[in-house]
């Protein structure tokens, strides 16, 4: 059994209008997506902006009202967001993009990390403290800073705090929304490490979403490309890399600048190919809305969305 | 009850138009020569020197908000309309000191003997302004909108009802009036039911209505017609040129009138107000501030103002404190008196009366030009007034011994006098609102009082507003054992309006047999033999003085100003000459 | 567009019914109705309940409220009692005076506000801008009542520059031009005086926003186009600043109806506000309560007005 | 001397912060010559932004001091008249973020015909709004009529940074200054805007200073880099030759912290990026950074060697220095 | 444990709102001795009214009326007899009690109020904006004096409250676009998915947040309720004489001959309103530098 199944999600936004302000369209910010993970592994979301890849997480741990589908947690139905109880909560965490305002300005160190064990444990105030600074010590921030303000650290410290927090509660899965595109490139190497290390030691599911393959690459086992809201490919990260089937797939590797300058022409020409492809074929692979088909498994791991003819 | 229709019209005092009430305020307070007296002021102005051939003169009309504008004395409601009417249309009949009617008028008049039937004849150059004559179709036109069932005025009342056949023309019933009859195009002959000496005091509606004007306009929709807004004429001395709503008039001289062709060429009424008339004044942008020139501002401004000579006259008003004896019983429409009431005990009211010092608090807040009262009829009816009165006067220590002697003791020794069954005794006290005086005299009333220890207590701690304190009066709420009100008395001195047993106004709830007989007599044909009501009012003003349902406390002054420069106008009550009224000059004097 | 103007008007109806509603029961729980101030011996109490009952103000407050209602729905805001004549009338002269009262207050407002917003944002922190900061702390600070009767007093009486009361000098000819000088004449003094102190808002927002949009990045392309210090203010820095002052407008409207009060009353102008005084004191409820059903709506359409002028100027905001 | 389109010579623009003035830019020479994409590379932090706005004399408030030859005209020194002669005609710049960089009342088209508009008078309206069009078409704008009376509200980020470009290349520039002109664009479109700035270098053939973080971005664009650190520029060398010999410890650093294959443990820069008033003002400003690297291999004031032709590197520490945990990798740092 | 303890407290406070908004006022000068001026000021006329007896001063003496300042009373008596000094002092007390009351009644009430319409947003937030549009369109001028007149029981408290029902609505919509603002920051969003309790993450992590902006605001709407209390005073509508307020004092002036000829009665409350809004407005404008300052701060 699968450790957390999404099943068909749909997330949509009304759109408001006419005389009455009442809903007249919606935007399909998540449209029909299926996924399966299993524990201890890292998937990946990759895609543009706007695909869609933020709702997912969102929707999965309950910031976002779904519209339609079925989210499975351990084998129980948690879509509704009255069945998100309390272990589910426990359960499911979240680090965020940007490490300046995750942790809220006003509250020290001390009450930003304890603010889910006040929530679920009832601790007395030194066995918290204590707590907390096993937590902070886990994260490589000094465990004598619970007293400072999240103002007084650096990016990359306010990041671990961040994870800190999230994993307070040993929770099984933790979904990151983009954890590292705020933070400078030295810094972002810090906080990849690090959530690497402790993933081992806390036998963690992470769902990595980025728009940066190469992090991506780095990070992950399993790959899902995501375009307007719709899965067009997914699979292990070799097969994404090496075996992209998707044009959509395609030209998004083509994309990732080399960091060798002297492959500089061919990744130019390359580009330019995929380019080409791209503009030919957009209509074999995406209907007359622009949206991905149905996704099809071509391997035991790997699921392409290729038109119906195959 | 009385009626009105010279430009004295009788208002609730405090009301919230009345400049007259507002503040009031001396330079050199506690000095003596900071005191006036009403004796100091002339009535008239005479002696300004000869008239100049035309001119124009500016009158202000004193008034804190605008005139409503309905310039018709059929229709009119509030006191400024009054003003400016009396420059365009006048009562057919003249009045004298007492304001009863004279043979000078308009029109004169014969009674029959059992003074019931009045035939009245107009004079013959008495004609509107468009040069119509004034006819005898005219007054009784008057008296068919008035009596008529869709009239939306206020006017109708016991003097009418009191015309034969009136009743029925106003249930509808009949179509003309039976009691007025007009004989020829200028005699008008009027039948009463019952013959009331009130008549001859203003009791008779002397305004005719040009009827080839208003024949065709509904009576229910008079009072919203142009004729009565906008171009409304008359017969008096001055013709209206132009009206800016509610705020100025300007008039030209009628060369018609038929007392003579004015002096004037044309006047202008402005409105203004209570704190920028003096100023108005100053500047001579008015010669004349009537309708109430705020008399508390004249210690301030008198040695500034010497372009301007201010008239005095008595005021036909006011100021009492009232006890509530009773309750109104709408039923039956007519005053209960209940003999337990908190303040039921005359001895309790006569210690309150001596308690108070009323001419320091006319010397004080109004600097003498208002004095102490002492009787309900005042030297405004110089005829009636009876200045034996023997009244309580200021005195703590009769007060002391009368509550003393009453049995209101101070009996568990905190310095407040308990009532005779020892139970504790707090008065509640209802005051109004009303110029810048009436809270510390409000507190002064309460201060005067503690000294001879009695509590009284400010109703709910502060004053009342206007409206709010005559809804509670009139409702006889239990909360209020004792008020401070006003009157303005009207032209009539018959108090049946105010202290009779079927008068709603009689807010003391005060009734006794006595009363009800002297007020009877008062009215009655006996007393169209003046001595005889002379009598009869100065035994009522002596019982009033003996059970005390309310006591008065101060008379007033009223003040005009007037530019040196205007000359024959009078601030007499009684005066309508305005065609005599003349300038020396064709600017106004300013002051050195 | 239409379509929001039309939803915003839906919007409105209910809440100027629940408006009116409120209105009429506030003006029921009043003491005292317009007859009660008829407190004059010489008047027949009976005469008074006659009118009383005639004029309907014995039956209960929602037949009132009924009737009162289904006038207004045929356009008929019923009589003044007071004045004996349709409240639509009688709100129609004094509308005349406000209106001009308000136009001379925009009008002088925005001469005053646009230079000294625009010299203070321009030049802030020199000393100009101190000086004219200065005056809009005071500005804040003085009730406008005080500073109307100071200006009454200084230019009306001490130096007799302008009339000290009403809205038109008597005698003037309605529909002359002498007539309309002279109301605008009257219209000055009071007008100045509200646009003085009202003026200070007006002038701060400017000044913020100018020396906010001065820091836009936008004006960093301006000024690396090479445009000089005087074209990035005028086509940049003030164009994009003035265009919330010109949505205020509207919004002025509400801040106008406050202040015409307390101005009316003191130079005696007999406008809307002073109208609104007088009608709660005597209870002339008829007139009191279209009047605040007036206002009412002369605050949501100046709402609307500031909405839709800024969906005009400014194109990122789309009203569909 | 020919080629040389700019030239900076010492350098320093400083920012008032209390009651002192702290260099954000400290001491920079550098050349750029015609035809030449420069790229700067460092942290945020460094001073790339603030030297770009030197360059273009766009600080409000800041001290400068030394010399920026633009065709040997010194631009520090420069009246505002001329200034504004120059800005956005001889030199033009791209800004970072296409979401406030334009104004956001203005039709699009009128933004671009106001550059004409300063710096080509004789062009006319219809000359000029002819030339926008073409501009339009030529950063790749679908529809130019359209978009020519947009907002730039109803465009995409990837649309506005074109018309941002368009505005920029509108009078041919000979010098134009790219400030992080991706960072807020999605891979797709970035690998777009940095074609189009390919192309254009061609037609247009201007030298282009190309600021970014991305270490991929400068590989793929620019002839020679120069690393930035606290104000200083620690390494400057021809783009391959900085790729391929890295030798300051922190363009080292920088090059080990991004993920590449085969890579487990990314390497981490310890520390943080000292803000602008606590910046090392003697001595090597990266050995706190590096404190496993003995004090004495560092210079008392480090000066740019030249170690190879064309490629300069600061300090003499990066003789000695190595990577702690992992010393025997570091002779792969990139191969 | 002890010493972490106080170490613990000492550390709470280190950034906090009031103590940044604190040491940005002591920067400013003017601001500073504004606010110097207002404590003593409300230290006075508090502390004094202790000793004072409202009922004694305005006790009515008849042989004291309208005297100038002098040896009895240092700036004289009203046509009342009364002590102007005294009637200052306390309407001066009222006057601050009544803007206090309204700012905090309707702060308080706004700022729940926002708060919780912003950070439900939807049709929460959709239903009570409408209920707090219906409130903006009323005249509330025109509401307030019709509710004065009703209102039987009139007093300082009393008369906050009706101020109040009419005053929350500006710091209600304020709060509630920056709640709007605040809800979407990731901080909140955390919260949420932390397990937070909607009402915790309301005040006890959203509005700390926006604590320096209701100081802010409080503070310059405590400025415009004392100017409103006097204006509605001057207009007849506010509290009875008993309780003087500086606006009951000032409208004395509406006499013509209180105005040039006394200038003892309506002067010195006059002045005192005046530096009293203008010194609450200057530590108000100080306060908002200094919370932007701080929304710079990176
Ligand atoms: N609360 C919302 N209301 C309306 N539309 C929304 C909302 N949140 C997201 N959307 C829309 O849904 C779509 C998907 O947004 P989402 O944030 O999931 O994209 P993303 O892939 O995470 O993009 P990015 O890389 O920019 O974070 C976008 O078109 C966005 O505009
Ligand atoms: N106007 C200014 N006033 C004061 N300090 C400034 C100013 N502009 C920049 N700084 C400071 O100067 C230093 C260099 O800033 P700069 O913007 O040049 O960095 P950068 O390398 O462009 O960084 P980023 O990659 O974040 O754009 C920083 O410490 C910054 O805080
Ligand atoms: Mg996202
Ligand atoms: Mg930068």
């Amino acid at each position: 059994m699968a450790f957390l199944e999404v099943q068909d999600l749909q997330v949509y936004f009304p759109i408001k209008g006419g005389i009455f302000n009442r809903t007249v369209d919606h935007i399909k910010a998540v449209d029909g997506v299926s996924f399966e993970m299993e524990q201890g592994k890292t998937y990946g979301l990759v895609g543009e902006s706007g695909s869609g890849k933020s709702t997912t997480g969102r929707a999965i741990i309950g910031l976002e009202d779904i519209t339609s589908g079925k989210i499975l947690f351990d084998g129980k139905d948690i879509t509704d967001k009255k069945t998100k109880n309390k272990a589910f909560r426990k359960d499911v965490q979240m680090i965020f993009q940007d490490p300046y305002s995750s942790l809220n300005p006003r509250k020290r160190v001390l009450d930003i990390v304890a603010e889910p064990l006040r929530n679920f444990e009832k601790l007395s105030k030194q066995e918290e403290r204590k707590r907390v600074q096993e937590l902070l010590d886990i994260v490589n921030v000094s465990p004598d800073s619970i007293f400072k303000y999240p103002h007084e650290f650096s990016g990359g410290q306010r990041q671990r705090i961040g994870v800190a927090r999230a994993i307070a509660l040993k929770p099984k899965l933790i979904i990151a929304d983009e954890p590292v595109s705020a933070l400078d490139v030295s810094v972002q190497a810090q906080v990849l490490n690090f959530l690497k290390e402790i993933q081992s030691e806390l036998n963690l599911t992470y769902l990595f979403i980025s728009h940066d393959l190469g992090i991506v690459k780095h990070m992950c086992d399993n790959i899902s490309i995501m375009y307007k809201g719709r899965y067009v490919e997914q699979g292990s990260t070799a097969d994404i890399f090496e075996n992209p089937q998707h044009i959509y797939t395609k030209r998004l590797i083509a994309a990732i600048p080399d960091i060798d300058p002297k492959n500089r022409e061919k990744q130019f020409h390359n580009r330019q190919k995929v380019l080409e492809e791209y503009t030919q074929s957009y209509n074999d692979f995406f209907d007359q809305d622009g949206l991905a088909f149905q996704l099809k498994s071509i391997s035991d791991t790997h699921r392409v969305a290729l038109p119906q003819k195959g | 009850a009385c009626s009105s229709g010279s430009d004295d019209n009788a208002e609730g005092d405090g009301g919230s138009d009345d400049g007259t009430e507002e503040g009031t305020d001396e330079g050199e307070g506690g000095s003596e020569d900071g005191i006036y007296s009403i004796d100091d002021f002339p009535a008239a102005k005479t002696d300004a020197g000869e008239a100049i051939d035309g001119g124009t003169l500016n009158y202000g009309l004193v008034n804190s908000s605008v005139f409503e504008g309905i310039l018709n004395w059929n229709f009119y409601q509030g006191n400024p309309d009054a003003h400016v009417i009396q420059f365009f249309d006048e009562s057919l009949l003249s009045a004298d000191e007492n304001f009863t009617y004279t043979q000078d008028g308009a029109a004169t008049f014969e009674t029959s003997e059992d003074n019931r039937t009045f035939t009245f004849t107009i004079g013959d150059n008495v004609n509107w302004h468009d040069g119509e004559p004034v006819t005898a179709e005219d007054w009784l036109y008057s008296y068919e909108i008035i009596g008529h069932p869709d009239y939306t005025g206020i006017r109708y009342d016991a003097s009418f009802r009191n015309i034969e056949g009136m009743d029925e023309y106003h249930s509808g019933d009949a179509d003309t009036i039976s009691g007025i009859e007009v004989i020829d195009d200028k005699t008008l002959e009027i039948s009463y039911k019952e013959a009331w000496p009130s008549l001859l005091a203003g009791g008779i509606w002397a305004y005719a209505t040009p009827k080839h004007i208003f024949e065709d306009i509904p009576i229910a929709e008079m009072e919203e017609s142009a004729e009565v807004r906008q171009n409304p004429i008359g017969m008096g001395p001055f013709k209206v040129e132009s009206v800016v709503p509610g705020e100025s008039v300007t008039y030209t001289a009628n060369e018609d009138y038929w007392k003579g062709a004015p002096k004037l060429d044309g006047v202008t009424l402005t409105v203004v107000s209570p704190e920028t008339v003096v100023q108005a004044l100053e500047s001579g942008e008015i010669d004349i501030a009537g309708g109430g020139f705020p008399t508390d501002q004249y210690p301030d401004v008198e040695e500034s103002l010497t372009n301007v000579e201010f008239l005095g006259v008595i005021d036909n008003a006011y100021t009492y404190i009232g006890f509530k004896l009773g309750h109104w019983d709408a039923d039956s429409s007519e005053v209960v008196t209940d003999p337990d009431a908190k303040m039921a005990d005359v001895e309790l009211r006569r210690a309150m009366w001596h308690a108070v010092d009323n001419n320091a608090v006319g010397e004080r807040f109004y600097n003498g030009l208002r004095w102490n009262a002492t009787t309900l009829i005042g030297p405004a009816y110089p005829d009636f007034y009876n200045d034996e009165v023997e009244a309580p006067t200021y005195d703590p220590d009769e007060a002391n011994r009368i509550l003393d002697e009453a049995g209101y003791e101070d009996v568990d020794g905190d310095g407040i006098r308990e009532n005779p069954d020892g139970e504790e005794l707090v008065i509640n006290f209802a005051s109004m609102e009303g110029g810048d005086t009436a809270e510390p005299i409000a507190n002064y009333y309460i201060q005067a009082w503690e000294a001879v220890g009695l509590k009284v207590e400010l109703l709910d701690g502060r004053l009342h507003e206007f409206n709010a304190f005559y809804d509670r009066v009139e409702a006889d709420d239990p909360d209020i054992d004792i008020y401070q009100a006003a009157w303005s008395t009207g032209s009539d001195v018959d108090p049946s309006g105010l202290y009779g047993k079927e008068a709603p106004f009689n807010y003391s709830r005060y009734s006794s047999e006595e009363n009800d007989r002297l007020i009877a007599e008062g009215n009655s044909e006996e007393s169209f033999e003046v001595e005889h009501r002379q009598e009869v009012y100065k035994e009522w003003q002596e019982l009033m003085v003996q059970d005390i349902p309310v006591f008065p406390t101060v008379y007033r002054a009223a003040l005009t100003p007037v530019n040196e420069r205007v000359t024959g106008y009078s601030a007499a009550l009684d005066w309508s000459e305005w065609q005599e009224v003349g300038v020396t000059q064709e600017d106004p004097v300013l002051p050195e | 567009m239409w379509k929001f103007i039309v939803r915003r008007l839906l919007i409105t109806i209910p809440q100027i019914i629940i408006l009116s509603i409120i209105v009429f029961i506030l003006a029921q729980m009043m003491p005292g109705d317009a007859l009660s101030g008829l407190i004059d011996p010489s008047i027949d109490p009976a005469a008074v309940e006659q009118q009383r009952e005639r004029l309907g103000l014995n039956n209960p407050w929602y037949i009132q409220y009924v009737d009162w209602v289904g006038g207004i729905l045929q356009g008929d805001f019923g009589q003044s009692f007071r004045f004996k004549m349709p409240v639509t009338e009688l709100i129609g002269q004094r509308m005349v005076n406000t209106v001009l009262l308000s136009v001379v207050t925009l009008i002088f407002t925005y001469l005053i506000a646009l230079p000294l917003g625009l010299i203070s944002g321009r030049f802030n922190d020199t000393l100009l801008d101190q000086a004219i900061t200065g005056y809009t702390y005071i500005g804040f600070a003085t009730p406008l009542f005080i500073f109307s009767l100071f200006m009454l007093w200084i230019f009306g009486y001490n130096l007799g520059w302008f009339p000290t009361s009403g809205s038109v000098a008597p005698g003037t000819e309605p529909g002359t031009i002498a007539y309309w000088l002279s109301k605008v004449y009257h219209a000055l003094l009071p007008g100045i005086s509200i646009a003085l102190i009202q003026v200070v808002s007006t002038v701060q927002y400017l000044r913020s926003e100018i020396i906010d949009t001065k820091q836009k990045d936008f004006i960093i392309t301006a000024r690396a186009k090479g445009a000089g210090e005087q074209r990035v203010y005028n086509k940049h820095i003030f164009r994009n600043s003035l265009l919330p002052i010109a949505a205020f407008f509207g919004w002025e409207i509400t801040t106008l109806i406050t202040g015409t009060v307390f101005v009316e009353k003191i130079f005696s102008y007999p406008g809307m506000g002073l109208l609104f005084l007088e009608s709660i004191t005597q209870r002339d409820f008829s007139v009191a309560n279209s009047l605040v059903l007036l206002f009412g709506t002369a605050q949501i359409m100046g709402a609307l007005l500031s909405d839709i002028i800024l969906s005009i100027v400014d194109p990122r905001i789309r009203i569909k | 001397m020919s080629n040389e389109l700019l030239k900076i010579k010492n350098l320093s623009t400083s920012f008032r912060i209390g009651d002192e003035y702290y260099a954000a830019v400290d001491d920079v020479t550098l050349t750029l010559n015609k035809n030449e994409v420069l790229g700067i590379v460092g942290e945020s932090g460094s001073g790339k932004s603030a030297l770009a706005f030197s360059i273009m004399r766009l600080h409000t408030r800041a001290k400068i001091e030394g010399e920026i030859l633009l065709n040997n005209q010194n631009i520090v020194k420069m009246s505002t008249s001329k200034l504004n002669k120059i800005r956005g005609d001889e030199m033009a710049m791209i800004f970072q973020d296409p979401l406030t960089a334009l104004n956001p009342l203005m039709p699009i088209g009128r933004q671009i015909e106001e550059n004409l508009f300063l710096h080509n008078k004789k062009l006319g309206q219809q000359g000029r709004k002819k030339r926008t069009i073409e501009l339009l078409n030529l950063v790749g704008i679908p529809r130019p009529e359209r978009v020519y009376e947009q907002f730039p509200h109803e465009l995409s980020g990837g649309m506005r940074q074109r018309i941002i470009i368009a505005i920029a290349i509108a009078n041919d520039p000979e010098l134009l200054i790219a400030d992080e002109p991706t960072t807020a664009l999605d891979v797709t479109i970035q690998a777009q805007i940095l074609d189009l700035v390919r192309e254009l270098k061609e037609k247009i053939h201007a030298g282009i200073i190309l600021i970014t973080h991305d270490l991929g971005v400068v590989a793929e664009m620019a002839d020679r880099v120069a690393v930035m650190y606290a104000g200083q520029i620690v390494e400057i060398a021809p783009v391959d030759k900085l790729f391929a010999n890295p030798l300051h410890p922190y363009t080292r650093s920088l090059l080990n912290s991004v993920p590449a294959e085969g890579q487990d443990r990314l390497h981490v820069i310890q520390g943080v990026v000292p803000t602008l008033k606590n910046l090392p003002r003697t001595g090597c400003r990266f050995a706190e950074r590096i404190p496993w690297i003995d004090a004495s291999h560092h210079e008392e004031h480090p000066e740019l060697h030249e170690v190879e032709s064309g490629h300069f590197v600061r300090c003499t520490c990066y003789e000695h220095f190595y990577f702690p945990d992992n010393k025997e990798e570091q002779a792969n740092g990139v191969s | 444990m002890e010493a972490t303890d106080v170490k613990e407290l000492e550390q709470a406070k280190t950034p906090s709102a009031i103590k940044v908004l604190l040491k940005e006022l002591y920067r400013d000068k003017l601001a500073l001795v504004s606010l110097i001026f207002l404590v003593l000021v409300a230290a006075f006329v508090y502390g004094l009214s202790i000793f004072l007896d409202q009922d004694q001063i305005v006790t009515v003496d008849l042989f004291a009326i309208n005297e100038p300042p002098g040896e009895d009373f240092i700036l004289g008596t009203d046509y009342g007899g009364r002590d102007v000094f005294g009637q200052l002092i306390i309407g001066t007390r009222n006057s601050l009690t009544i803007g206090i009351l309204v700012t905090l009644l309707s702060g308080v009430f706004g700022i729940a109020y926002g708060l919780i319409s912003g950070y439900y947003g939807g049709h929460v937030d959709n239903v009570m904006m409408r209920i707090l549009d219906f409130m903006n369109i009323l005249p509330f001028l025109f509401i307030i004096i019709s509710f004065v007149v009703i209102v039987p029981d009139y007093n300082t408290i009393t008369f906050s409250l009706i101020m109040s029902a009419f005053m929350w609505m500006g710091i209600a919509r304020l709060i509630r676009s920056k709640a709007l603002q605040e809800r979407e920051l990731d901080y909140a969003q955390a919260s949420k998915t932390l397990g937070t309790s909607n009402f915790n993450i309301i005040f006890k992590q959203v509005m700390p947040n926006i604590v320096s902006l209701i100081i802010v605001t409080m503070t310059l709407n405590l400025a415009a309720n004392i100017g409103l209390e006097s204006g509605l005073s001057f207009l007849g509508f506010g509290l009875p004489e008993s309780t003087p307020s500086l606006g009951t004092l000032i409208s004395y002036a509406t006499n013509p001959q209180t105005l040039e000829h006394r200038w003892w009665i309506w002067v010195p409350p006059a002045v005192l309103i005046l530096i009293l809004m203008l010194a609450v407005r200057n530590v108000g404008e100080a306060l908002k530098r200094a919370a932007d300052a701080r929304q710079r701060r990176g």
